[in-house]
């Protein structure tokens, strides 16, 4: 771990991590890939402005509505500036990961009708959708990048198709899947089960051959390395605040400019119009035209409080603190015995989320004395990748992951604890 | 959990030891359950006496400790009662199981399956807990009918 | 005032009300129509939550997990129970109001396709949507009870009609708009801009007569009013958690089990499902098969406290209290020359809700001046009820707001600030 | 207002006795324009000198002390300058409105411009401030074609 990294300096900052749990054991938390703790510095933030900076943004014509609104689209700004967004207009706040994803789904295929009921097709070819289009995702999905995909299938009548796996848990871009007919390839930037970070390049350049469009599921990968969405050159990008030192209730799409602007709206509603009658509106310019309704005000700003920690803490030096902490975690998981890894057992293009099995245990029993004995936090089940689970045979995994506040010490905790649940099942 | 464990050695107990396990004739409804979010399976079946009692539970499955613990602990509780206080088990146990562990078990209705009150806390666990209990009213119904 | 009601007691709850603004004035907020302010024990809730006990939920077996599932469930419960809901499973948690109009108006029209790209039409007639079904709503609608539908009428083709609004500024009845060809109606249940509380009794009654569904937008009735939806007897009910003291980031969604049971899901993703195949999905029982992705967690919370301090205070006080505001407020402003009241002039069937316009002054100027010398919140504009102002032939009203920490000196302040912009404009 | 009020008296000034307010001839182009959201118009004529130099910018318009004030001040700055020099005007005042009250203005561009500085940190106001000079760059545009 490099000198300027100092873990013991950043866990004073998470209070919980401190914590006695009941019964007198101490916290292990290595469910960061679930959702991440938030620093002191975070919930200070919001408690100072729930209790004195508070109102409505956007709308309020006097201090607190000042203040507010300065707050939250500073917030903004600094979201832009962390993944690099060439415009901050092009940061849409969404309340999870899951919404900005719908969103995007949402957009394909809306047929609009004029009053007099004569159908009016949305003419943009980008965002058509119909029978004969075709929609990728891959088998290594979260559900929230594959269930609004099947929704938007059977909604138009289009085909989903999908990328496999293969046997180390990497994305099977042997086939043919990408063809003239798909319109969107949506993709993980990294599992949160395998922790595969997988390669944009060669998807972006098959999708730009066929004019498709492309939408990385990023929730994995900006909390744990510097993304810059225009380095990447996709078209949207998909990520979510509490598990990047956020609260919860906020999350992230930025989406390249011109698709905001030749995109219908999805939630109407108060501060996404421009004019509103009775019979008809016209719509804000994005991103205002993406949130309907009061936004997460508070959580916005929570969100800006941890990307400024996270930029203090450097997402370099947190990259190479959870890459010594994998190769560590690699290393000391392979010798426990009847132990299968699920995923990539090597340090290359891998983040820090290890998922595993262990023979003749099931998961849940894993997790669960991990916890009672040891006060040991990790995530067990299918963890929202019920298909990727599938395709290895196996119902559910034990997953540890990884953030910027553990340590070394934590893994060897977890090891021991393994040994100690083969120990009560023998 | 919150200062009790969930695996009570009585559950440990059952899961290395189960009670009654296997599939056995004669019988009059057999149904099989499954838990979609997590995999667990269950195949369970059941045989009425004459005297309004049950007179047999068997089953075979797949899952975690407490799903295979809790089809244990569900022979011995039902086998030899009427149906009708078996389904009064099974509802005091559901509602332990549904309760978000604000629920006081009757321990005088449940026994030994008092011991999965710490389930109650963790939604995703309580599936696992209810499956064969589930499984049982659900082939209890059918062999009636 | 009831003497069990002690308003000096409330406000010390408030810590921004006791704030000093820059250059030293006081504040007084008249605009919890827009947003509440919130209590100390809602903020003190959420830093704790956030700062100890935080994990995500549902999902999650280990201590925080357990922790953070019964907090948030425990609010589901508050919430059910303070709004009389025939059951917990009925309370589905949204973003704000927006989303859970949204997610009602997208149940409808929704046809479904099959993998093979043969339509599935959505059987339950009463979620179909297409030419010739017609959608009711009024006038005097915010923007968020207005856009969904016409994003719904111009997705199927249906017709979007509405109510009037008489003079006084209440609901026009006479006339004949819900027939047989409606299959939902969605007013509001207290009016954003005039107060008017609106008759849910004739509008039921005669959309059971023609079979349509009848939704309640009670953002601003929930707040201020004991409300009791089966009471109500209407199907759907929409509210909002940062206007009755409670965060950003969560709203409320009410609706009858057999119709949650009936809808199709809205966004897809985690949490939402039963089973997900890559092909297909099955999905959870309401509340949680529209609660897609990870919730807002400690925005429920936090909206559970606020229920709590609404309970403990009292909503049948909260109710008078603010009427005998209204009372003085309304009495206090007929004397301010040249000011025209908008909405009903009496305390019949209305709540604390006071807009006006000023003669030759534009109520940007108001707004901006009262708040600038006075430190005095109101709302000016159109406050997202455009087609409203509209009617009345205006641009924008000010708008004061009351709640149950606000007292008659801050209604006279109020009115001696009007006073004071009337001669600055002179 | 953070400390300032947004009704600097040069503000309440230009509102009260609006500079050049009214719609003259000869121009050589006109504009009408709107704001949506709360209602404010203008419209404003543009009439260009022979050496390069704005002659008159006559308009009319209703709305808030802010939209009418701004129109009068417009109206100042530009009258007898270049069109180069107003439009570097218009970019600084767009710069300066769209700043968030981040935005430090530059004075000696600006003049009495400087006195909208408040209005920045009010993104509703903000469109009234330049609602004028929107509809400026836009007649100015079209009266070079
Ligand atoms: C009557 C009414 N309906 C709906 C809303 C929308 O609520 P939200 O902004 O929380 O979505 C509001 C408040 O803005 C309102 O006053
Ligand atoms: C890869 C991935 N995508 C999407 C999500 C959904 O994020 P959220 O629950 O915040 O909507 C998650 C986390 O749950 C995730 O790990």
């Amino acid at each position: 771990m490099s000198a300027a990294f100092d873990v013991e300096r950043i866990r004073k900052d998470f209070p919980v991590l401190s914590r006695e749990l009941p019964g007198g054991r101490s916290l292990v938390y290595l469910d960061s890939g679930n959702s991440s703790q938030k620093p002191a510095q975070v919930v200070e933030t919001m408690r100072e402005h729930l209790a004195m900076h508070y109102s409505n943004v956007g709308r309020a014509m006097h201090v607190l509505g000042a203040e507010s609104t300065q707050a939250y689209e500073d917030a903004r700004d600094k979201v832009a500036a962390f993944v690099g967004a060439p415009s901050r207009d092009e940061v849409v706040f969404t309340k999870n990961a899951s919404e900005a994803l719908n969103l995007v789904a949402y957009s394909f295929g809306q047929r609009f009708w004029r009053a007099s009921g004569t159908t009016q097709p949305n003419e943009d070819p980008r965002f058509t959708m119909g029978p004969g289009d075709e929609i990728v995702i891959s088998e290594m999905e979260h559900h929230s990048n594959i269930v609004p995909w099947q929704m938007l299938a059977q909604r138009t009548g289009a085909t989903l198709k999908w990328f496999g796996v293969t046997d180390e848990g990497r994305l099977d871009l042997s086939g043919d899947v990408i063809t003239e007919r798909t319109k969107i390839v949506s993709i993980a930037h990294q599992s949160n089960v395998l922790g595969t970070v997988n390669p944009v390049a060669p998807v972006l350049k098959r999708a730009r051959e066929v004019g498709a469009l492309v939408m990385l599921d990023a929730s994995q990968s900006v909390p744990h390395h510097p993304v810059d969405v225009a380095a990447l050159g996709v078209d949207f990008v998909a990520f979510t605040g509490h598990k990047m030192l956020g609260p919860s209730g906020i999350g992230v799409l930025w989406a390249r400019g011109e698709l905001l602007e030749a995109m219908p709206p999805f939630l109407g509603g108060g501060e996404m119009i421009e004019a509103v009658w009775m019979d008809h509106s016209t719509y804000a310019p994005y991103p205002h035209k993406f949130e309907a309704g009061t936004p997460p005000i508070v959580e916005a700003i929570g969100l800006g409080a941890a990307v400024d920690y996270l930029q203090a803490a450097g997402m370099e030096a947190i990259e190479a603190h959870e890459r010594a902490l994998t190769a560590h975690a690699l290393d000391a998981l392979a010798e426990v015995p009847s132990l299968r890894l699920i995923g990539p057992s090597t340090l290359e293009e891998r983040g820090g989320t290890v998922a595993f099995t262990l023979e003749g245990i099931h998961p849940h029993d894993v997790g669960q004395i991990l916890d009672d004995e040891f006060g040991i936090a990790v995530r067990v089940g299918h963890h929202c990748a019920r298909p990727l689970h599938l395709r290895f045979g196996i119902p559910a995994t034990t997953r540890a992951s990884f953030y910027l506040y553990n340590t070394t010490g934590e893994i060897d905790a977890l090891v021991r604890g393994l040994h100690h649940v083969q120990k009560v099942f023998a | 959990m919150i200062g009790e464990s969930m695996y009570q050695e009585l559950i440990l107990e059952h899961y290395k030891h189960p009670q009654g396990r296997g599939l056995r004739e004669p019988y009059d409804a057999e149904v099989h359950h499954v838990n979609p979010t997590c995999g667990d399976e269950i195949t369970l079946r059941v045989k009425l006496g004459d005297d309004g009692k049950i007179e047999d539970v068997s089953y075979d499955g797949q899952g975690c400790s407490i799903s295979q613990a809790a089809a244990s602990v569900l022979h011995e509780l039902t086998t030899g009662s009427t149906v009708t206080e078996t389904l009064s088990v099974v509802d005091e146990f559901t509602r332990l199981m549904q309760g978000r562990g604000q629920v006081e078990a009757d321990e005088d209705v449940l026994g030994d399956a008092v011991a999965f009150a710490g389930v109650a806390k963790f939604p995703a666990r309580v599936k696992c807990a209810l499956l064969s209990w589930m499984a049982y009213k659900d082939a209890v119904v059918r062999s009636a009918s």
